[in-house]
């Protein structure tokens, strides 16, 4: 136990380091970014004062000393959640970052709350009816949705809900977002934590078509992951002794197998989890919604260098998050990573 | 003495190192521990020992893939290591026969490239490196036309002696063979062990072989180390080691090579490794690792015999 | 020995194939056998020779893709019957002990687990002391100390490994335990140590079965031996009879070759021609080949139930 | 062990079946049989409580510090701030806001009498005081930082309190205090505390800013900001003490606003369609008819935004002016408004707006292929293979059809049009790189442009040679720089005159063929009649895409 505690710690260390790493190259992101970072953080001044303006900026922002103490104060600013203004939209980029990041997890994590269980049982299901109709469906489906561009499938989508005289736009309904108190940025935990039922049914009514479009790459990916996993699984030594040894395969696969299939799936998982935050930029764009994907698009199209760089370190960062925690998973579930 | 000796190992220690990012939380796995021994020329020298005994570690401490912390390795009198830089020149000497025929060589080459490819690197003619794989090929007992196929083609056998003849291209003084026949058939590692046998004592090479069974490497060694825990506790001429052990540890392998032993060793890490099954652990052995010993020809590693001969 | 012994494997005439691409491959290709109840028998063979496809057909572990045919009987019942199968009976009567105790041990699963598991698994009705009790017992058995029950498969060394997986295979209580190559990822020297085990196996009421390619091993631990080559059984009898005395060419220089008497030089290797379809599966390496050989062979018993399938054998000793 | 589980495994299921049944007799009991429309459903079972307007605006807000915004910030501002006076152009009259009354003393001073018991969104009096700080912060942040539209109070020295009520503006030269107190930009009164709420040391203190831009405001408007998400949306709710209620009497108006931000038009029309959006701006102009046939109504604004084609005056061809012209005569004209705008506009004339001071009508070239055929002939770039390139701004409808409108065109000339859509921030920086490397800058390149104050000045500076942020067209003509600057000092004498010198500029321009105002755009609004009632007094020509809110009527 004390040795399990000990490797989490040293893969969050680890990934404390791969942090620090990704500060510092954003650091030199907002050097080698066009202008000057005093002028874009004066608000890229023009009148006759301007230059005192910007000569006032860098002092305040420490750009006339050493480059050492300029790179401790920006590591010590962006642990302060201070990650300078967005030039576009002149408000702090750590603010719009996390409201960004809210409206995104909600619907990722959604759709890994559909994807994950389906795509485990889709897997399951056509590992152990290898090369059935059903297995070759399931295998054919997931490979298509896997490989199928994802705003053509939103499109499709918005079509086909356009056709069933369904129009779907935003998260919530205008007059549950102002009745309720916003404490986490997600409408519907925050609805839940007003109390309110109503608003909480219609941000998950809202959600389930970007939900379903958001889900069908993580199933897809799973689906095959764990068909995979399964198959490599089934041919170790260890199924077929235990099957010897007069457990029924059924008993085998829960007990034994699936435990094998859940650091892979983990590891592909942690990868997918972070993609997934920008790759549903298209959907949150079809319907209206918030989100890191959709503030980014918009940020690269104003050269609104500081919002681009605090939105991609803090993709980075759940990247790194995810990809720990999918660490520890393994870490936990296989005894031998442990050695 | 000297001008026969072709290598000579000296107090050789071997460590891996696991940390965490390369630089924090250094641990340190001493595999190897004070290893002393020499070979002679037309002189085969086996070592044997347990897997993680340390028997494939010295290996490749003599091909200069791990560098010893401490300690000097002589081939022909000259370092291997200078400075702590493996000479090259040096390393040339050396021939290499690795465990597994399969994956040791490249299946998209043919024969002939993957036996010549230590002379073409050296940029000799292609006519010279046809007539020196040839040559080789005869060595090994091989047919001329295997140098058209793929190694898919080949069994076994066949491509453990391609891959003895790859190490013997280059002429090298000394060959290390590591665990040669452990993937292979019975009735084909009889053959292959006869061949080694064959080469060496037509053409006077000198072996150093790497393995984990008793009978092998008494059947083509003339003297035999035995390896536990990285120490190396007992070395002597092969009759020695198998008809008088001295070492309990000796003793257990030479017995269960027929049969007779029950008792898996237990290790210890301190101290002598197998004070707690020895029948004559003391308390000194459960503390310290004993010096080396000289006795009946051999030497040992082991507190019982330091008193006898002192006593 | 009592002949009132009954026989608990028999086979007959036992095919075993697989489907692959390019049609069946063929492992097995018609081998005939007794064992008897309480003893150990061996299938001796160098890899390819069909040994293990055997080993897995009387322990219930045949792969779907396999084919069957001929019979084979296990413990009064019919595992294979043609191209029926019956695997799912054997398990539990049959017991395995792996090649590679390493990988066959659940390597995200704690000992003790693996226990409980296999243990309440086989016995109705036991609670949690009974098992303790009985998984307490079978360790002791196998010289092992309790402190494995805490580890995970990856921390026992090839030894340990292979004794807790006998220990759980005499845990089920089975009548039969099939060894497959139970030496051969270990260290020389545990060879003996295991080969007692087994034995000892035997003197308490199993069947044992042992697959090995190396005949000293098998000599040291069964009373009878099967030398198999290329899918077919070609010399079969007691050991005593088949160490003193082997008839069949392969037979001689597999024992050769184990003892290391390698008189007449190392021999060259050629390439293989295609191995004939027709007749004698040894008819390419045997020394002695003449003309009959490309008839196939079938066993001849000279005495004890010492059967060779030679035509050399039949012309010397029948 | 198994009983738990099973236990577990039941509740699991039966929380999932409330879920569902919940979810069915929610569907059932509350929503329309005849609509199976999510969003509309929601919107009214609540809306009983408050009275919500949902506004669909197409682009993000660039800002809401009401002295440094010079942007989209206006739609957010145009509501939560009052500025002294409203001007409107078209009707040519004022209406006052926070100034009741005003009278020019002499040429260089201005009295303004202010309104009483005015407060501020944070409950503190309007005071000559706080209007003096605003104006003197909106001046210094342009003339100490260059940011905003301080410039508009360039003639003021200084604004002195008289009393609580009344302030007397000090001029440095004559300047119509007027009509610049009525700008749509760094004109808005804004209470001194902010230096307090931001703990800033002085006007032009950064502090202010971001505490402005963090979502807080200290304005006297109908309508404070809830909460601000420039990237997506603004909440404003009504502010009940506004001085304007009483006097405008309407029970109706809107208790909630919520500015969206949708970009795409397919958006704005699906949330208009699903009741998300109840006054939409950006729907694509084609499917306009389709709703007003499905029962929405739309309001069509005139604007003063326009859309002016500029030529870079330095670089090959597009310098010759004889060229530029044959370009003029090459484009037609007939079918702008109807083919690029789709109806929404009217033909340009000069470079200023209808309706808009400084107008000059049939200001115009002709469309005329042989002629442009002609010119292209005597200078001799005739059977030469040309490429011209084209920047537009992505995403703008109307200039991405006007623009193929001319490339077809010119085709019929042998000169090829290369179209380049870009986004506003690098359309920005293609037409200024004209002063640095004219021969990188685009040969042809559209700005869209909407006045901050009612003054000519406003569109003819875009083309003065000081100007180099927007002066795309690098043109350089002292006699039109000192024209339209002398202009300017004359229009607190003597309006007219200063008039006559603006057309005179303006046909500077025409002859040099140098920057053509293309369309005058109208904005329509589109919005469910059924649901609320837009009337004129909630339009100001003069306030691009800002809807006075107040004067909105909700109607269920």
């Amino acid at each position: 136990m004390v040795k399990l505690f000990y490797y989490i710690l040293k893969r969050i260390s680890l990934s404390i380091l791969v942090i620090l790493g990704i500060i510092v190259v954003s650091y030199v992101l907002v050097y080698i970014a066009p202008g000057n970072p005093a002028y874009t953080w004066v608000g890229k001044p023009t009148g006759p004062k301007a230059a005192e303006a910007i000569k006032l900026a860098e002092k305040d922002l420490g750009l006339d000393k050493p480059f050492y103490i300029q790179l401790y104060n920006f590591i010590k600013r962006f642990f302060s959640f201070d990650w300078g203004i967005s030039i576009r939209f002149k408000q702090p980029v750590s603010v719009i970052a996390m409201r960004s990041l809210a409206a995104t997890l909600e619907l990722v994590v959604l759709a890994y709350i559909i994807a994950l269980p389906l795509g485990i049982l889709g897997g399951v299901y056509a590992s152990l009816h290898r090369n059935s109709i059903a297995d070759k469906t399931i295998y054919g489906l997931a490979s298509l949705l896997a490989s199928s561009p994802r705003f053509w499938i939103a499109a499709i989508t918005i079509l086909l809900l356009q056709m069933l005289n369904i129009n779907i736009f935003g998260r919530v309904g205008t007059s549950y977002a102002i009745s309720i108190n916003v404490y986490t940025g997600s409408y519907i935990i925050d609805s839940l934590l007003n109390g309110r039922m109503d608003a909480f049914i219609d941000a998950v009514l809202r959600a389930m078509p970007p939900v379903f479009l958001a889900s069908l790459y993580p199933f897809a990916l799973t689906t095959r992951i764990v068909r995979h996993t399964l198959s490599e699984e089934l041919h170790k030594e260890y199924v077929r002794q235990l099957l010897s040894y007069g457990l029924r395969g059924r008993h085998v696969i829960r007990r034994y197998v699936l435990r094998g299939v859940i650091p892979v799936l983990a590891q592909i998982q942690g990868i997918s989890f972070a993609y997934s935050v920008i790759d549903v930029a298209t959907i949150e764009n079809v319907f209206g919604r918030e989100g890191i994907g959709v503030t980014l698009s918009k940020a690269i199209l104003a050269n609104d260098y500081p919002l681009i760089i605090g939105l991609l370190a803090m993709v980075s960062i759940l990247f790194v998050v995810a990809i720990t925690i999918a660490d520890i998973i393994h870490i936990v579930i296989d005894p031998r990573v442990r050695v | 003495m000297e001008g026969r000796e072709i290598v000579r190992v000296e107090d050789l220690w071997v460590s891996y190192e696991e940390s965490l990012f390369g630089f924090l939380g250094k641990t340190k796995h001493v595999v190897v521990k004070g290893v002393s021994f020499s070979v002679n020329r037309n002189e085969s020298f086996g070592l044997i020992g347990a897997s993680g005994s340390g028997k494939t570690t010295i290996l490749k401490a003599l091909l200069g893939l791990v560098k010893p912390f401490r300690g000097e390795i002589y081939i022909e009198g000259e370092k291997l290591y200078y400075d702590g830089k493996i000479k090259v020149d040096v390393l040339r000497k050396i021939g290499f026969v690795p465990q597994d025929p399969f994956s040791s060589v490249d299946p998209r080459m043919k024969i002939m490239d993957i036996i010549g490819e230590p002379l073409i690197i050296k940029g000799l003619s292609k006519r010279v490196v046809q007539q020196a794989v040839e040559n080789v090929l005869e060595l090994v007992r091989l047919d001329k036309q295997i140098a058209n196929k793929y190694p898919h083609q080949l069994s076994g056998g066949m491509l453990q002696r391609v891959a003895i003849a790859r190490a013997l291209i280059t002429k090298p003084r000394l060959m290390l063979l590591d665990e040669p026949t452990s993937h292979l058939d019975v009735v084909t590692q009889s053959e292959i062990l006869a061949l080694l046998k064959d080469l060496k004592e037509m053409f006077g090479y000198s072996y150093i072989m790497v393995s984990h069974d008793l009978n092998v490497v008494s059947y083509i060694s003339n003297r035999i180390g035995v390896l536990l825990n990285g120490y190396l506790i007992e070395e002597g001429p092969t009759k020695n080691i198998v008809e008088k052990p001295l070492h309990p540890y000796t003793k257990i392998l030479v017995e269960s090579s027929k049969f007779k032993s029950v008792a898996e060793p237990m290790y210890s890490t301190i101290g002598c490794p197998i004070n707690p099954i020895c029948p004559w652990a003391r308390d000194i052995c459960k503390k310290h690792m004993p010096p080396p010993t000289a006795l009946n020809g051999s030497i040992v590693r082991c507190w019982y015999y330091l008193d006898y001969t002192q006593r | 020995m009592d002949m009132s012994n009954r026989f608990i494997i028999t086979a007959k005439n036992l095919k075993i194939g697989y489907e692959t691409d390019d049609g069946v491959v063929w492992a097995v290709k018609g081998v005939s056998f007794d064992v008897i109840e309480k003893t150990s028998f061996c299938l001796v063979g160098e890899s390819g020779s069909g040994k293990t496809s055997i080993g897995n057909a009387i322990s219930g572990l045949l792969p779907p893709y396999s084919i069957t045919k001929g019979v084979l009987i296990v413990n009064n019942k019919y595992v294979v019957n043609e191209d029926k199968t019956d695997f799912r009976s054997v398990r539990g009567t049959v017991v395995r002990i792996p090649q590679n105790p390493s990988a066959a041990l659940s390597p995200y699963t704690k000992i003790s687990d693996l226990f409980m598991d296999v243990v309440r698994n086989a016995y109705n009705r036991i609670n949690k002391e009974q098992a303790v009790e009985l998984i307490r017992k079978y360790l002791q058995m196998v010289n092992l100390p309790e402190d494995v029950l805490n580890m995970y498969p990856h921390q026992l060394s090839g030894g340990m490994a292979q004794r807790v997986a006998i220990a759980l295979s005499l845990s089920i209580n089975p009548k039969i335990i099939v060894a497959d190559e139970p030496t051969s990822n270990l260290d020389a020297y545990l060879r003996g140590a295991i080969g007692n085990i087994l034995r000892e196996l035997v003197n308490s009421g199993i069947t044992l079965i042992v697959i090995t390619h190396d005949i000293l091993f098998a000599s040291h631990v069964c009373r009878n031996i099967a030398v198999m080559y290329r899918g077919k059984i070609i010399e079969i009898g007691r050991v005593e009879d088949i160490l003193s005395n082997p008839i069949h060419p392969y037979t001689i220089e597999l024992i050769e070759a184990a003892t290391l008497q390698k008189g007449n030089g190392p021999k060259k290797a050629s390439i293989a021609t295609h191995s004939s379809s027709k007749g004698c599966v040894y008819i390419n390496r045997c020394p002695f080949a003449f003309s009959k050989c490309y008839e196939e062979p079938n066993i001849v018993f000279i005495k004890n139930g010492h059967g060779v399938a030679c035509w050399r054998a039949e012309k010397l000793y029948v | 062990m198994t009983g738990n589980r099973k236990q577990k495994t039941l509740i699991a299921i039966a929380i999932a079946a409330i879920v569902i049944a919940g979810i069915i007799v929610y569907q059932i009991l509350f929503a329309p049989p005849t609509q199976q429309n999510i969003g509309q459903t929601t919107q009214s079972t609540y809306a009983k409580k408050e009275k919500i307007v949902v506004y669909a605006y197409r682009d993000a807000i660039t800002g809401i510090d009401p002295g440094a915004e010079d942007d989209t910030g206006i739609v957010v501002l145009g509501a939560v701030y009052e500025p002294l006076l409203y001007y409107d152009p078209i009707k040519k009259e004022f209406k006052p806001a926070l100034a009741i009354s005003w009278s020019r003393v002499n040429e260089t001073s201005w009295i303004f009498k202010l309104r009483p018991n005015v407060r501020f969104h944070d409950g503190s009096l309007l005071t000559a005081e706080s209007v003096r700080f605003s104006i003197l912060r909106n001046k210094a942040l342009y003339e100490e930082k260059g940011i905003g539209a301080g410039w508009i109070w360039d003639a003021v020295e200084d604004v002195v309190v008289l009393n609580d009520t009344a302030i007397l503006f000090k001029l440095k030269y004559p300047a119509p205090i007027d009509l610049i107190s009525a700008a749509s930009y760094s004109s808005y009164i804004y209470c001194p505390n902010v230096l307090n709420y931001s703990k800033a040391s002085n006007l032009t203190d950064e502090r202010v800013r971001l505490w402005f831009e963090s979502g807080n405001d200290c304005g006297t408007g109908p309508y404070k900001i809830a909460s601000y998400k420039p990237e997506s949306e603004v909440v404003l709710r009504k502010f009940d003490e506004w001085w304007g209620w009483k006097e405008i009497n309407n029970p109706n108006a809107p208790d909630v606003v919520v500015i969206r931000i949708v970009e795409e038009p397919a958006q704005q029309e699906s949330g208009l369609l699903s009741g998300d959006i109840d006054i939409a701006t950006g729907v694509a102009k084609s499917s306009i008819p389709n709703l007003a046939k499905l029962g929405y109504a739309v309001y069509n604004q005139t604007t003063f935004h326009n859309y002016i084609l500029m030529f870079n005056t330095r670089r090959w061809p597009t310098n010759i002016t004889e060229f530029r012209l044959a370009i003029a005569y090459a484009t037609p004209w007939n079918e702008i408004v109807d083919f690029a705008f789709q109806g929404y506009g009217l033909l340009g004339s000069g470079l200023v707006p209808h309706g808009y001071p400084g107008y000059v009508p049939n200001l115009r070239y002709e469309y005329n292929l042989t002629k442009a055929k002609e010119i292209l002939d005597r200078l001799g770039i005739k059977d030469v293979k040309l490429e011209l390139e084209i920047v537009i701004t992505a995403g703008y409808e109307e200039e991405k059809r006007f623009a193929s409108l001319l490339k077809s065109s010119l085709r019929q000339l042998g000169i090829d049009l290369d179209i380049i859509a870009l986004p506003w921030e690098q359309v920005k920086e293609r037409g200024a790189s004209v002063w640095t490397n004219a021969e990188s800058a685009p040969h042809l390149i559209i700005n869209d442009w909407w006045p901050t104050y009612p003054t000519p000045y406003d569109y003819l500076y875009m083309l003065h040679s000081n100007n180099t942020i927007w002066n795309w067209s690098g043109f350089v003509n002292s006699d039109y720089d000192s024209l339209i600057d002398s202009a300017l000092s004359l229009e607190g004498k003597d309006f007219e005159k200063a008039l006559e010198m603006y057309e005179q500029a303006q046909r500077i321009v025409f002859d040099n063929v140098v920057a053509i105002n293309l369309c005058d755009s109208v904005q329509p609004y589109l919005y469910d009649p059924d649901k609320i009632r837009l009337s004129e007094d909630a339009f100001n020509p003069m306030y691009m895409y800002v809807i006075f809110f107040q004067y909105i009527e909700v109607l269920k």
